[in-house]
């Protein structure tokens, strides 16, 4: 099964070839790996490649083709492209298109939302106040929008990568 | 004799401090909010008790609930930890007014050393060096310009009503001290409706290096050396060591003289901390007490020998200090780091969340406190402090390669965490060589966001471990098949147990 | 400069290796079996190779398979660890013949230390006591009765060709000297078919202590005082300790100068150990010369603050010892206790497997130097040391309370662990009084064997903990269901998804 | 649901009256407890009853009703009776009457299996030598038996509790 992977900016196509237990041979954009890797703990992988001793970690993310790989001193975003990325990729284009939706990358408490749906907020306005861990972030637009949708209230505790607030 | 205590705080402290009391055989009684059933100071504790919902203001900072339980528990005593309700004056009062032991110094130490005004005099009545100003409102133009002369430039002009930033000026040129005094003024009437303005001299590359004191209720007071504070990213300290690379003998020893003075002066007992800035020219200045155990404190411990919570306690039962200034003396080097729950790649972040996988350095040298487990949710509420991680090593060179080491062999994931920033810290020439003050990350910025480049056989193989997991699970998900992903699974093989038992 | 270490060892030791490398900016090579594919050392090294089947005798104790290894890894020195080829002169010539450095004694001083009847005479020639007897067989009955009374009852008779306890008599009673004799060297005939015995001193209280030296290849010899080894089991160490509560200075400086001509005869150079036997006379006895690293050298290393493997590497390479004697002290007291995976309620029966769950201990004064993680099984075929627990403090007794402090901490579950057993022996009068001999576990042992009583309401706890643990099992289990055993069962969640995807 | 539960030789009976999240009142022999319980790191459970806080870890073994149960100073085998349990506890009773299971309590290597099948061996004697470790381990006929069957053969890698060899 050959796979296309996004890291850094770059789509590599995988391939396995071989597999004997934890001995794997594998094609990453037309360079051929031996390898010996297998998982030691929960989504650590030991790998020795010419003996060379890697550990990485996968964490999945929101699904299981979203991943944060941690090598020694790097730490990657990576994303499975398979046949459903394609799909709903194809279709997120057409929905979403100029619409705005603001999440906070963390996960925190609602403080403030000094707008409420229907208005016209500037370029720079503040929409919305997110507290974590005794620090206040503020989103704010970007260009002149109106607000579409507000998902939450203050006082509320949020997710990372909730949508908190759409604008259009 | 002290035999249970109420420890009011939470995290990696919290437990610090039960460690020392189960070595001396005290009983340790937590609290908790609703966020922290989950947290170790609860598993770690004898006792435990909820106090209320997750906001501070609703649990760790409420005097009531905490009095309330340490009456309930039958404590004969509170630590206060850092944070909280640690330099609370009225939480102390509190506590003695219900015939608690505060672990900590008394209402009047505190409040009087909480005032930084009041301080000020204090430091100066005991003859401890401040930073050269004026200590009362200006607001005569020609008698600033007077002082500035006397004081030298550089200075700072501050709003006497003022924070913020606002009504605030740097001067460093003769010329401009007029137009500056102007400004200032005018800013401040603006921003607070008052235009007096008072003068400090303005350090130009300050050090922050602080002493830490121990002082019993019989008059003794000690200093256990100096720590250096001067890794600070927005006033928020990140690594600390001890011995100072800054630091003379000579100096050590006038500091610490002050320091005791300083102690002395605000009639101290119980573990404190004297703050001062120390300019290029080693002339240092009084900056504030801190009037509790600091984050920082495991240095300490570890370069003079003791257990700074255990003479906390026996200074709280009233017990003479047995430790001697004479015989104190500082044994190699050490060095903490603060881990945080934070991304530096973006801007430091906060990063709240569930700790996924964890390996604690471990080995020579190597001290951990921490509080984190793995499947534990670091919840938003709180302070983002994960862990400190300590170094020792007879010589700074060797701590510090021993720190690099023990920050190669920590690994936190499912939060992001300050280790990689720390790890280029140590990389850094300017930390490397010990001459860096306060200025030291602002003016590293570029070098210490700057990631080791991996290669690209190191993320082609980054690559292939994340097609073989994917592939895996794939292949152990799929129906019928059984075995890959059975260590994983143990759920899968009771459930086809259970399709066979009769219940 | 030695630039790359390969370490013929695993477990904790090799990762401990690892460890001082790293800081060096030495690169280190593992070795492993294949049992060892997921061992800790294989992951913690920067290279590693695989050399052969899980029986040690194919892998670890293969010298042809490891010096290729050093060979094909370009490794310039070779450290032993202890244990496996640690004290094989054959390997350590052929290293040297290789070309490669050893990291430890050359071939002649570990071959003549490992001769106990050549190493015995060595130690005589160079003024070291030994226990006092024959150094000769002996074959003549009225010969050996005056030796005995010479050297003074109790003495032990064996047989020269001796082994496995056959053709042993130990004798209390002059009357019984000749009858033991004549009992000695009739069993020694049918066993061995060789009557020869010989004779030497019964020392009956021993205690064990050592003495840890360091030689340079420049000829300065140092000692770094001693550790207590006397609470052992089958002549296996459990737990060590330095200062040792028997010594005294004037004892301390006799043994450590005896001890470093002991390494002076042997020529030695590297890090090695001096065992003594020492009766309750401080009488002492040279016992034998370990010329490896031993197990139990971090309670040196916390002591007097150095790092020996460090020590190795730097003696290795020719540098000259930098220690001097004058300036070592030892501060305060360390404890090690060793935790094995072996089930003490079951006569310590030895308990591989899988470690299930593991919470190590943290904080002040605590060192952890282990291999273990979870999800790791620990092989069948290896040594059970599974970590070495450190402590320090200032004090014995603080020392004690750190120990039961991180004993108490310190979670391993998946296989049975000696850790309740070594918290026993905290608290027993004998090990907490410092008066304690070889005899220590044999004579305590309905004490240590005794576990604490948890209670009823105890045990209804953990009734009600299987119960829930079942219950929500069940509930996770049943069809229709989701959200209870979510955070526990990432696959099933993804079977799901699965079920909606094409590809 | 009221279960039957063994430790520690006896035998309890344990019934839940109520559940509100984690806070459980349960009974065990008429005795009625109200606590604190919920699982904070896999199979182990923080527990508090009267303020008090107990750490209680849970191992399962060979199926999910024998566990291993630490607490702070001690160790328990619990074992849940449920009906699948009594149904096959009255099957063995028949099947395994006389018939003697020999199987080492630890993983090991089999080094000597000095009987063959069909031997009569004497009480005392030895029919396998298991080493684990560096220790070996002779396991021993009781009473004068005959050997049925031989599971391994010399130099076979056994898991704990593996049935190595039977006698009658």
């Amino acid at each position: 099964m050959a796979l296309e992977i996004k890291i850094n900016g770059r789509t590599a196509r995988v391939m396995m070839h071989k597999k004997d237990g934890h001995l794997y041979e594998i094609e990453v954009d037309d360079k051929m790996y031996h390898l010996d890797a297998l998982m030691v703990e929960r989504g650590v992988y030991s790998v020795l490649h010419d003996n060379i001793s890697y550990n990485v970690e996968l964490i999945e993310k929101n699904d299981h083709r979203h991943f944060n790989v941690n090598t020694l001193y790097n730490s990657y975003d990576v994303e499975i492209v398979d046949a459903e990325t394609k799909y709903k990729r194809n279709r997120s284009k057409e929905e979403l298109d100029d619409i705005r939706k603001i999440s906070s990358p963390m996960p925190g408490k609602i403080v403030k939302i000094p707008v409420k749906v229907g208005d016209h907020v500037k370029a720079g306005d503040t929409v919305v106040i997110v507290s974590a861990m005794k620090m206040e972030s503020e989103y704010k637009v970007q260009k002149d929008r109106v607000v579409r949708e507000i998902h939450v209230k203050e006082g509320d505790i949020v997710d990372g990568n909730q949508i908190l607030i759409v604008v259009e | 004799m002290i035999k249970k205590v109420l420890v009011a705080n939470r995290g990696e402290i919290a437990i610090r401090v039960m460690r020392s009391c189960r070595e001396m055989g005290i009983q340790s009684v937590a609290v908790f909010s609703d966020a922290d059933r989950t947290s170790m100071h609860v598993r770690y504790a004898d006792r435990a008790y909820h106090i209320g919902a997750s906001p501070s203001s609703e649990s760790y900072l409420n005097i009531d609930k905490i009095i309330d339980v340490a009456k309930r528990s039958g404590a004969d005593a509170i630590h206060p930890g850092y944070g909280f309700l640690s330099e609370n004056a009225a939480f102390a009062e509190r506590c003695a007014d219900e015939g608690i032991i505060f672990i900590g110094p008394d209402a009047h130490s505190i409040s009087s050393m909480g005032d930084k005004i009041m301080a000020r005099k204090r430091m100066i009545e005991a003859g401890v060096p401040v930073v050269p100003g004026t200590t009362e409102p200006i607001t005569d133009e020609q008698a600033a310009i007077e002082i500035i002369h006397k004081i030298g430039l550089p200075v700072m002009i501050k709003a006497s009503a003022g924070g913020g930033g606002k009504g605030m000026r740097m001067v460093k040129d003769k010329k401009a001290i007029a137009a500056a005094i102007r400004g200032a003024r005018s800013e401040a009437k603006a921003a607070f409706g008052d235009d007096a303005v008072y003068i400090e001299k303005y350090i130009e590359s300050p050090h922050h290096i602080e002493f830490q004191i121990l002082a019993d209720k019989h008059g003794n007071v000690i200093h256990l050396f100096e720590r250096e504070c001067s890794v600070q990213r927005r006033h928020q300290k990140v690594i600390e060591e001890t011995p100072s690379p800054l630091m003379t003998e000579k100096l050590r020893n006038e500091m610490g003289q002050h320091a005791v003075a300083a102690a002395r002066a605000a009639n101290y007992h119980g573990a404190g901390t004297i703050e001062f800035i120390v300019d290029d020219n080693l002339n240092y200045y009084f900056l504030e007490m801190n009037t509790r155990l600091q984050v920082e404190h495991p240095i300490t411990e570890r370069v003079v020998g003791v257990d700074l919570v255990k003479e906390q306690i026996k200074i709280a039962q009233g017990e003479v200090l047995q430790l001697r200034q004479e015989d104190l003396r500082q044994d190699g080097h050490a060095i903490e780091c603060r881990i945080y729950a934070e991304d530096p790649s973006k801007n430091f972040m906060p990063s709240p969340g569930v700790i996924k996988h964890i390996t604690e350095p471990l080995g020579l040298g190597v001290r951990h406190d921490g509080y984190v487990y793995e499947g534990y949710e670091i919840p938003i509420h709180y302070d983002p402090l994960i862990s400190k991680l300590i170094v020792w090593s007879s010589t700074r060179t060797e701590a510090i390669a021993r720190m690099k080491r023990a920050l190669y062999a920590y690994k936190i994931t499912g939060v992001k965490t300050s280790i990689p920033f720390l790890a280029r810290i140590m990389d850094s020439d300017d930390f490397r060589s010990g001459n860096y003050n306060t200025h030291f990350i602002e003016n590293n910025m570029e070098f210490l966001m700057d990631n080791k480049p991996c290669g690209d056989t190191c993320e082609d193989i980054a690559l292939i471990a994340a097609y073989i997991h994917y592939k895996n699970k794939l292949d152990a998900a799929a129906p019928l098949k059984n075995g890959a992903g059975h260590a994983l699974n143990p759920w899968k093989e009771f459930g086809k147990r259970k399709s066979r038992a009769t219940f």
